[in-house]
């Protein structure tokens, strides 16, 4: 269903116009960090471009870009994964589980592990019994919970440092950094220098103490995008979601590939539990607070792409990240939404757009005004932020997202038309 | 601290003891294993347990339930012949106060709330903005930047007592020193109270900012605000329990300097041992520095050096001499 | 909305139940497994089922599960995911509350004060879910998106109104906050119910007004129809001249609007203000119970009497010593077991189906090949 | 029977013998006897739902025969899945196209059967082998394009290069010139012959008679799920054929006196549509259609009939242009206002716009008619008098069918079309806009459409209709037209016009508009 329908979407054809040459992305990345310094000097909100932003927006993003991988495997096979969050909580148990015992990385493989279990689970009821993709996750978003709070109630409650609902301390894994370059580019990030120490905070952010848990999951995020796209495997694996008869007039075993597809879902989301459980250094019942969803969000966001999914999740880490640390860059968030939406609105105005260009000036100057008549935001309304930018961001980015043909559609082999 | 000996204005009941004391206890969201007020509430249930071997019955709540729900935990706890009912945190206000007056011979007790008045029911409440001052001036004489850090877990009034009485301990010892502010979720996501990792991306974000010391009130989110203070080699400042002897935070103790002990377990034990004994007091019964039903913890030494400094500021709030607030 | 037929009823019927009964005994195993007894487990659920203020709470509870579970239909009859209905209603019953609570309302008769509340709820609940309809239609913003983010939203709006400068007022010597109380002409007499201390809700007749009203909005009117045809085929929708952006508005927007009812019978009936502990979650829970009902009206009435009934007996579980996560891990069981049955049944009843309209084709053709 | 090879001759390509599949309730083949010789192209004829696909699909292993035993290349094969036929050399084009849509050609292409390198998909290889097979056979391919850029001529050659870059030596085509023109037919059975001098044996479903007379070697007739006869092309004719199938006349659409009125009804001056990225699709389109006149436009598909046609309804709106229903315009009005107003519409794919697959029959009547009597009143459906209507197009239109309760995908796709006809014919249209009206249909129920259509027409009904199928332009129409690149560029008298004109007029090779 989150395919949905077409209604509101440019039907222009998808393919031609979003492949953006990488010079002109560069472009883009270079004016939004512009823009990103000018308003850090005007605010003086340092956290915009800190290194503890950046490392905090990585930790934020890992767990939901796993989650939102996970989405991937699925929706692409053509099965729709609302059970991202329960397969997480799975992952945050079995992470717990193994993690104290034997470490970090038997913790991560032991929540992987787990969540295949979820995604074996969603497989067989929504592949093999054809029950809708929606509620099948919903069921597994029940079962987890209970499952894992029952589970830990079994195992952690008399081991030594732990309880009831939360198990004993994991050891963080290990993070590295690139030698040499963390003090010189902290010694420019002090000088607060306009864009050159913005870009020194950043680079900073991704190259000092990065656990290797992020390592691993940019690997997988590449990783997938190859599997899928230039791999025979990939490419079977999403026939069987843009078009399943085809694929089974071929000879591809269409459960076979939707089976492998979910349970790699499964694992992807399992592990993205168990990384939030090693970073927190600890399993708890409830700890992950709805991240599956936003992954789900965050796939969509990223128009069903790895790198887009990547973006979605960076995005809404990095100002989840913003809104935790403090409140005075989040004000200065305003003002950058401000520019970027004039910056829209004079775009849109040039690409015929001018009823667009006349609202995103609007909203703009909404911001804008807000920015410069108040000395910060509610601390109630902070915390909004991550959502409220995610939001606009897809409203105003032209849409040209596009599901799989066939995705939430129930296959049944010899019965196609 | 308004008034100053717990049960100020309870009456003693002459019931006599119950030949047998059966013990129903009711959790609040979170229940045992919450690390916070729950389990402190668990311990004295144990301890009472333990010495009086009276029978107990443990019952939790769930998320999104409703007064109705919660009414008839107590209810069915009565119906099964409970006698001495104890109902944690303030979200039984109206289910305790529907359910004692059915059951006039059981004795109720909640925590957290000075509501429903009856005579078969004590409200057992804490003056957690008073330990966290004696907390804040010790963040306060501790911080060599001027700069600490208070994290909530949910933004609720509870936590916002223990939020304004340490910023004004603070202030006490050092006037112009900067309390950074941050509630990790809005109720009713009361997820705050159990993601370590806004915990510590919190406290990293204040310690970033110049803050040397922390004082999460943010149940299990606490962990990961150690951690970071830990990572940083700042200090950091327990809740609830004196958290430096936790074993769950072992790892972090050393940063922990101190603790704001809120003795919901002593309040528990004391509540069913005077029960048992036959001293049953209802209404309010304010667990406050006086009464030491709060304190600050001294566990590993880290504040030898202040403690009298500490003492002194305890005296004048006992003696009344500082007010302190308990709302912004 | 086909003819009953003998073998339809019976084939009906059998799907929950079989179901049921599998989920059963899939609980009984992992009780068995977890060294509990399923014996006690079923006979504190028989002692809970007979018990009226359980079942007079379990039917409260349900009110609001069912109302949430129509929300969720109205967006699933058109393949819109509103996953937003819970932040709708918290917000609805957020602001509501404080209007039916408002000094100015007291002056007013009852009738008036309680529609005046009921209304201001629906509008809050379709403006809310307005905002999601709205970016889809003008910007083709997926609702999925959209609504999960104004969830969140939403939980953080009424934080920022959930306080004494604005729409709350604190208790003194309470750590609850809350709106101001509803005075007794703005609330909603509950009827009693002999041997249950808990009465039942007076809004339950609101939700089965809204449960007959969707059954006839998509049974006998055009606009239902229109909203079917466009889920069924946006394509066939559209060349029959069914605007689908018009269509998207209106269907989300009534989906915000019964969503909006939600928090009501609990407010009105029960609670008489918006406070900390106003219970969360329903809009997930009406996720379930509408699949679980299959979008049909009767259908998720028993779905939402389930799942009250699960919900409120879970404290005599509790009790008997059976671990209350049991609880959610049967309610999981239970949905896919349902789903699985229903989907069986669905199965047979397409071939049944198809063989019928062999036979009709067999006997328009020539006889010789009727024998199979 | 043909089928006896003489001695000497090599093995037969596929030998059935005794094929029966049941499905439900229904005997889809029983009893199937064919045998094809090797290096020929040997056709499959018979009416809708005779088993022809099904019978296909048993060969190319998508469904399993009851009973039944199947040779290859004269040994005994037992296929599970098409994999197993693919492996044994055979290949199949679907009636209905089966591509991925999102997938660029060469994924289309290579999918199943990919070739590796390194670590991944070996891209440069497959476009290589794909370049040369186009080459080869001429099919103008190209790798890179995304398939739902492609045009359904493009489609049908892309099935059939996938076919045979799996190296098929025995092909199977089902109902693959549904969609052709003369021009791309001509060039598709160019290609059989190729493919049939290179040794390669052809299996080839059609509904059209006279093109499996040109092009097929020997002719197996099914009837009800059985082979009720095998002929060789030369010892009959179209007409013998269509009475093996149906034991019935084959109809030929011959003329009518005219009932054409000078009563302009549809009046369209100027119209012109752009598409997404500026190209004109529709470039300053006029005609007028008067009462009780047929106006028919040919065209190879993806000339701009559909946003003609999706115009004229108000599914598209034109970027200028003015429509005139019987002096009204109507340029500005909604689709469901056209529809009010007295246009019926039969879309060229039906189950894209014209049915509800998942709901029953007398919904499916009510779409598109739900704010009219008799489907609705005011506000409300009026179900009773709906599925009262619902009842008299089902025995009019002789739509097979056990009740109006069941769901459309139950049925047929001729049954569909049939019911889609009725509806569109009912409320008595003014004009009827009907593109492909006949696609796929048995020739009976072509027979009964085109009747309903002259009677309609009898009573002033302007027509507006679109074919692939020039017998039935020529046939049906008053007045000819031939759209090319979104221009109508020429007229003719269909009453003197050969299809063979209207073909190269429509490929740009004919004359201008007179
Ligand atoms: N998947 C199926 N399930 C049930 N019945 C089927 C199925 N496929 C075909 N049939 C039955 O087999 C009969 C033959 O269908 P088939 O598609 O082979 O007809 P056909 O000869 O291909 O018709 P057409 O000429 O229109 O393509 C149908 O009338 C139908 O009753
Ligand atoms: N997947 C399927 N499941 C059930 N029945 C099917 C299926 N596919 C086809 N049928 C049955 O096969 C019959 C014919 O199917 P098919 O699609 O071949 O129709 P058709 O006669 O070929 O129509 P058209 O002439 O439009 O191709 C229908 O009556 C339908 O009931
Ligand atoms: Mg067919
Ligand atoms: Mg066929």
């Amino acid at each position: 269903m989150s395919g949905g329908l077409a209604v509101g979407q440019q039907t222009a054809p998808a393919a031609r116009r979003s492949r953006l040459s990488p010079m002109t992305y560069a472009l883009i990345a270079l004016g939004a960090l512009l823009v990103l310094s000018a308003v850090r000097v005007i605010t003086g909100a340092g956290d915009l471009t800190s290194t503890g932003s950046v490392q905090a927006a990585l930790t934020a993003a890992v767990p939901i870009a796993m989650a939102a991988l996970a989405g991937l495997w699925a929706e692409r096979a053509g099965v729709i994964n609302i059970g991202l969050e329960g397969m997480m909580v799975l992952g945050t148990f079995g992470a717990g589980y193994a993690g104290y015992q034997w470490g970090p990385w038997a913790g991560v493989v032991f929540g992987l592990l787990l969540g295949v279990l979820g995604g074996l689970l969603h497989a067989v009821a929504t592949v093999t019994f054809g029950v809708d993709h929606i509620i099948s996750g919903v069921a597994i978003n029940l079962l987890a919970p209970g499952a894992a709070l029952f589970l830990s109630k079994q195992f952690f409650a008399d081991a030594a440092g732990g309880g009831q609902k939360q198990s004993p301390r994991i050891q963080d894994a290990e993070k590295v950094s690139v030698p040499g370059l963390p003090d010189l580019l902290g010694s420019i990030e002090d000088k607060r220098w306009f864009f050159v120490s913005d870009l020194a905070g950043i680079l900073r952010g991704l190259t000092t103490q990065v656990s290797l848990l992020t390592v691993l999951a940019a690997v997988l995020i590449a990783g997938s995008a190859f599997v899928l796209w230039k791999t025979p495997l990939g490419l079977r694996l999403r026939s069987c979601g843009e078009a399943p008869v085809a694929a089974e007039s071929l000879g591809v075993n269409v459960y076979k590939y939707k089976y492998l597809a979910v349970t790699a879902s499964g694992a992807f989301a399992g592990l993205g539990g168990a990384i939030l459980a090693v970073t927190s250094g600890q399993f708890r019942d409830g700890q992950t607070g709805g991240r599956g969803f936003i992954g789900l969000a965050a796939m969509i966001f990223g128009n069903w792409r790895p790198g887009g999914l990547a973006t979605g999740a960076g995005l809404f880490g990095y100002t989840d990240a913003l809104a935790l640390r403090g409140s005075l860059a989040v004000h200065a968030l305003l003002l950058l939404l401000a520019i970027a939406l004039v910056v829209v609105a004079v775009w849109q105005y040039r690409e015929g757009a001018p009823v667009l260009s006349a609202v995103s000036a609007a909203i703009g100057v909404l911001f804008a005004w807000w920015y410069f008549t108040s000395d910060g935001i509610p601390p109630e309304l902070v915390g909004a932020a991550p959502y409220v930018v995610t939001i606009l961001v897809l409203a105003l980015a032209s849409q040209r997202l596009r599901a799989p043909r066939a995705v939430g559609e129930v296959y049944r082999r010899g019965e196609g038309k | 601290a308004s008034d100053t000996q717990p049960g100020g204005d309870g009456g003693t009941s002459g019931a006599p003891a119950p030949s047998t004391v059966k013990v129903g206890l009711a959790y609040d969201i979170g229940g045992r294993g919450d690390q916070s007020f729950n389990d402190s509430a668990a311990r004295g249930l144990d301890k009472a347990k333990s010495e009086f071997g009276v029978e107990v019955t443990e019952l939790e709540a769930a998320q999104g339930e409703t007064d109705a729900q919660k009414e008839d935990r107590l209810r069915q706890l009565a119906e099964s012949g409970h006698n001495v009912i104890i109902a944690v945190g303030f979200a039984y206000e109206k289910a305790l106060s529907a359910a004692a007056a059915d059951y006039p011979e059981a004795k109720f007790a909640i925590i957290d709330s000075a509501a429903p008045e009856a005579a078969n029911v004590a409200n057992l409440t804490f003056a957690e903005h008073e330990g966290s001052f004696l907390v804040g001036v010790v963040a306060g004489l501790k911080s060599k930047t001027g700069n600490v850090g208070f994290i909530g877990g949910v933004n609720t009034p509870l936590i916002q007592k223990f939020e304004v009485g340490f910023e004004q301990g603070v202030k006490a010892v050092k006037p112009d020193a900067t309390v950074q502010v941050k509630y990790l979720t809005q109720p009713p996501d009361f997820t705050g109270f159990n993601d370590p990792a806004k915990g510590t991306t919190a406290a990293n974000g204040m310690l970033d900012a110049g803050a040397d010391v922390i004082y999460p009130a943010a149940g299990g989110s606490g962990a990961g605000a150690f951690e970071a203070a830990k990572a940083k080699g700042a200090m950091g400042i327990g809740v609830d329990s004196d958290q430096y002897n936790l074993p769950a935070l072992a790892n972090v103790k050393d940063v922990i300097i101190t603790s704001m002990v809120k003795n919901v377990d002593v309040a528990v034990y004391d509540f069913i041992k005077a029960v048992k004994d036959g001293q049953f007091k209802s209404g309010l019964q304010v667990y406050d520095l006086a009464s030491g039903g709060v304190s600050f913890a001294t566990s590993g030494g880290k504040i030898d050096d202040i403690v009298p400094q500490v003492e002194e500021y305890k005296e004048k709030i006992v003696s009344g001499e500082i007010q302190v607030k308990d709302t912004k | 909305m086909r003819t009953l037929s003998a073998r339809s009823v019976l084939l009906g019927l059998a799907a929950p139940l079989g179901a049921l009964l599998f989920a059963v005994l899939v609980c009984a195993l992992i009780l068995i497994v977890s060294g509990h007894s399923p014996v006690t487990a079923v006979d504190s659920l028989l002692t809970s089922a007979s018990r009226p203020r359980t079942t007079v709470n379990s039917i409260n509870s349900a009110i609001g599960y069912y109302l949430a579970a129509v929300a969720v239909a109205i967006g699933f009859r058109m393949k819109l995911f509103n996953i937003g209905v819970d932040g709708q209603y918290r917000l609805a019953a957020m602001l509501s509350a404080a209007l039916a609570g408002a000094a100015f309302m007291e002056s007013l008769p009852s009738f008036l004060r309680v529609t005046m509340t009921v209304v201001a709820a629906m509008l809050v609940g379709a403006v809310w879910a307005g905002i999601a309809a709205l970016l889809k239609v003008t910007r083709g913003v997926s609702e999925v998106i959209t609504t999960i983010m104004l969830n969140a939203i939403a939980t953080n709006l009424v934080a920022y109104l959930l306080n004494p400068d604005r729409l709350a007022e604190a208790v003194p010597g309470s750590n609850n906050i809350s709106t101001r109380p509803i005075t007794e002409g703005g609330q909603v007499p509950g009827i009693a119910i002999p041997g249950s201390t808990s009465a039942l809700f007076g809004l339950v007749f609101l939700a089965v007004a809204v449960g007959v009203g969707y059954w006839f909005l998509f049974g006998r009117t055009r606009l239902g129809f229109e909203i079917k045809a466009t889920g069924l085929s946006e394509s066939a929708a559209v060349a029959s001249g069914v605007s689908v952006k018009k269509m998207v508005l209106l269907s989300m927007l009534l989906s915000g609007a019964v969503a909006g009812l939600i928090g009501l019978p609990q407010l009105l009936g029960s609670s008489h203000s918006y406070a900390l502990d106003f219970p969360p979650g329903l809009g997930f829970i009406g996720i379930a119970v509408a699949l679980l009902g299959r979008n049909h009206p009767i259908g998720m009435a028993f779905a939402a009497l389930l799942w009250g009934f699960l919900d409120n007996s879970s404290t005599s579980l509790d009790i008997a010593g059976v671990p209350r996560e049991i609880v959610l891990i049967m309610q999981g069981v239970i949905v896919l077991s349902v789903v699985v049955a229903y989907e069986l049944v669905r199965r047979y009843r397409v071939r049944a189906e198809q063989r019928d309209v062999g036979r009709a084709l067999a006997i328009q053709k020539s006889p010789e090949e009727v024998s199979v | 029977m043909s089928t006896e090879p003489p001695g000497g001759e090599p093995a037969l390509a596929v030998e059935l013998t005794g094929i029966t599949k049941r499905f439900p309730g229904v005997v889809a083949n029983s009893d199937v006897n064919i045998a094809v010789r090797p290096g020929t192209v040997h056709a499959l004829v018979g009416e809708n739902g005779a088993g022809k696909s099904t019978l296909m699909k048993i060969l190319y292993g998508m469904q399993r025969p009851d009973e039944g035993a199947i040779a290859v290349n004269g040994s005994p094969v037992d296929f599970h899945s098409p994999a197993d036929a693919i492996r044994a050399g055979i290949g199949m084009v679907h009636q209905h196209f089966m591509l991925a849509d999102n997938l660029t050609v060469l994924e289309n292409v290579v999918l199943g059967d990919e070739p590796r390198g390194g670590l991944g998909l070996d891209f440069a290889a497959a476009r290589r082998r794909i370049r040369e097979i186009s080459e080869a056979y001429g099919l103008g391919v190209r790798p890179d394009r995304l398939v739902d850029e492609l045009g359904v001529g493009e489609r049908q050659r892309v099935e059939i290069l996938k076919v045979l870059y799996r190296g098929a030596r025995i092909l199977i085509l089902d109902e693959p010139t549904a969609v052709l023109v003369p021009q791309e037919v001509d060039e598709l059975f160019g290609n059989l012959r190729d493919l049939k001098a290179e040794g390669l044996t052809i299996l080839f479903i059609s509904h059209k008679l006279d093109e499996v007379l040109s092009v097929a070697d020997d002719i197996t007739v099914m009837r009800r799920g059985t082979t009720v006869a095998s002929v060789a092309p030369e010892e009959t004719t179209a007409r013998k054929l269509a009475e093996l199938m149906v034991g019935s006349a084959l109809p030929v659409p011959e003329l009518r006196e005219s009932t054409v009125t000078d009563r302009p009804v549809l009046t369209v001056a100027n119209l012109t549509l752009a598409d997404a990225d500026g190209r004109k699709v529709l470039d300053d389109i006029s005609f007028t259609i008067h009462a009780g006149e047929v106006l028919g436009i040919a065209g190879v598909e993806g000339n701009g009939q559909a946003e003609l046609v999706e115009a004229l309804m108000g599914i598209r709106k034109p970027d200028s242009g003015s429509v005139h229903l019987a002096g009204e315009d109507i340029s500005r009005l909604s689709t469901r206002a056209r529809r009010e107003s007295g246009m019926g519409y039969i879309p060229e794919d039906r189950h894209r716009q014209g049915v509800l697959l998942e709901a029953t029959l007398w919904e499916n009547r009510v779409l598109g008619h739900q704010s009219r009597r008799p489907s609705a009143r005011g506000p409300l459906i009026d179900r009773r008098s709906a599925r009262a209507d619902t009842q008299r197009i089902v025995e009019t239109y002789d739509v097979r069918t056990p009740g109006i309760d069941v769901h459309a995908s139950a049925l047929s796709g001729g049954n569909q079309q049939k019911l889609i006809v009725g509806r569109e014919m009912s409320g008595n249209p003014v004009v009827l806009i009907a593109s492909h009206p006949t696609r796929g249909v048995d020739v009976g129920a072509q027979a009964a459409i085109w009747d309903h259509i002259r009677r309609a027409r009898a009573e002033h009904l302007a027509v507006l209709l679109i074919s692939a199928d020039l017998d039935e332009l020529i046939g049906m129409s008053d007045t000819l037209a031939v759209i090319l690149r979104g221009r109508l560029v020429a007229d003719y008298d269909p009453g003197t016009v050969t299809p063979q004109d209207l073909g190269s007029a429509m490929t740009g090779a004919g004359r201008d508009a007179e």
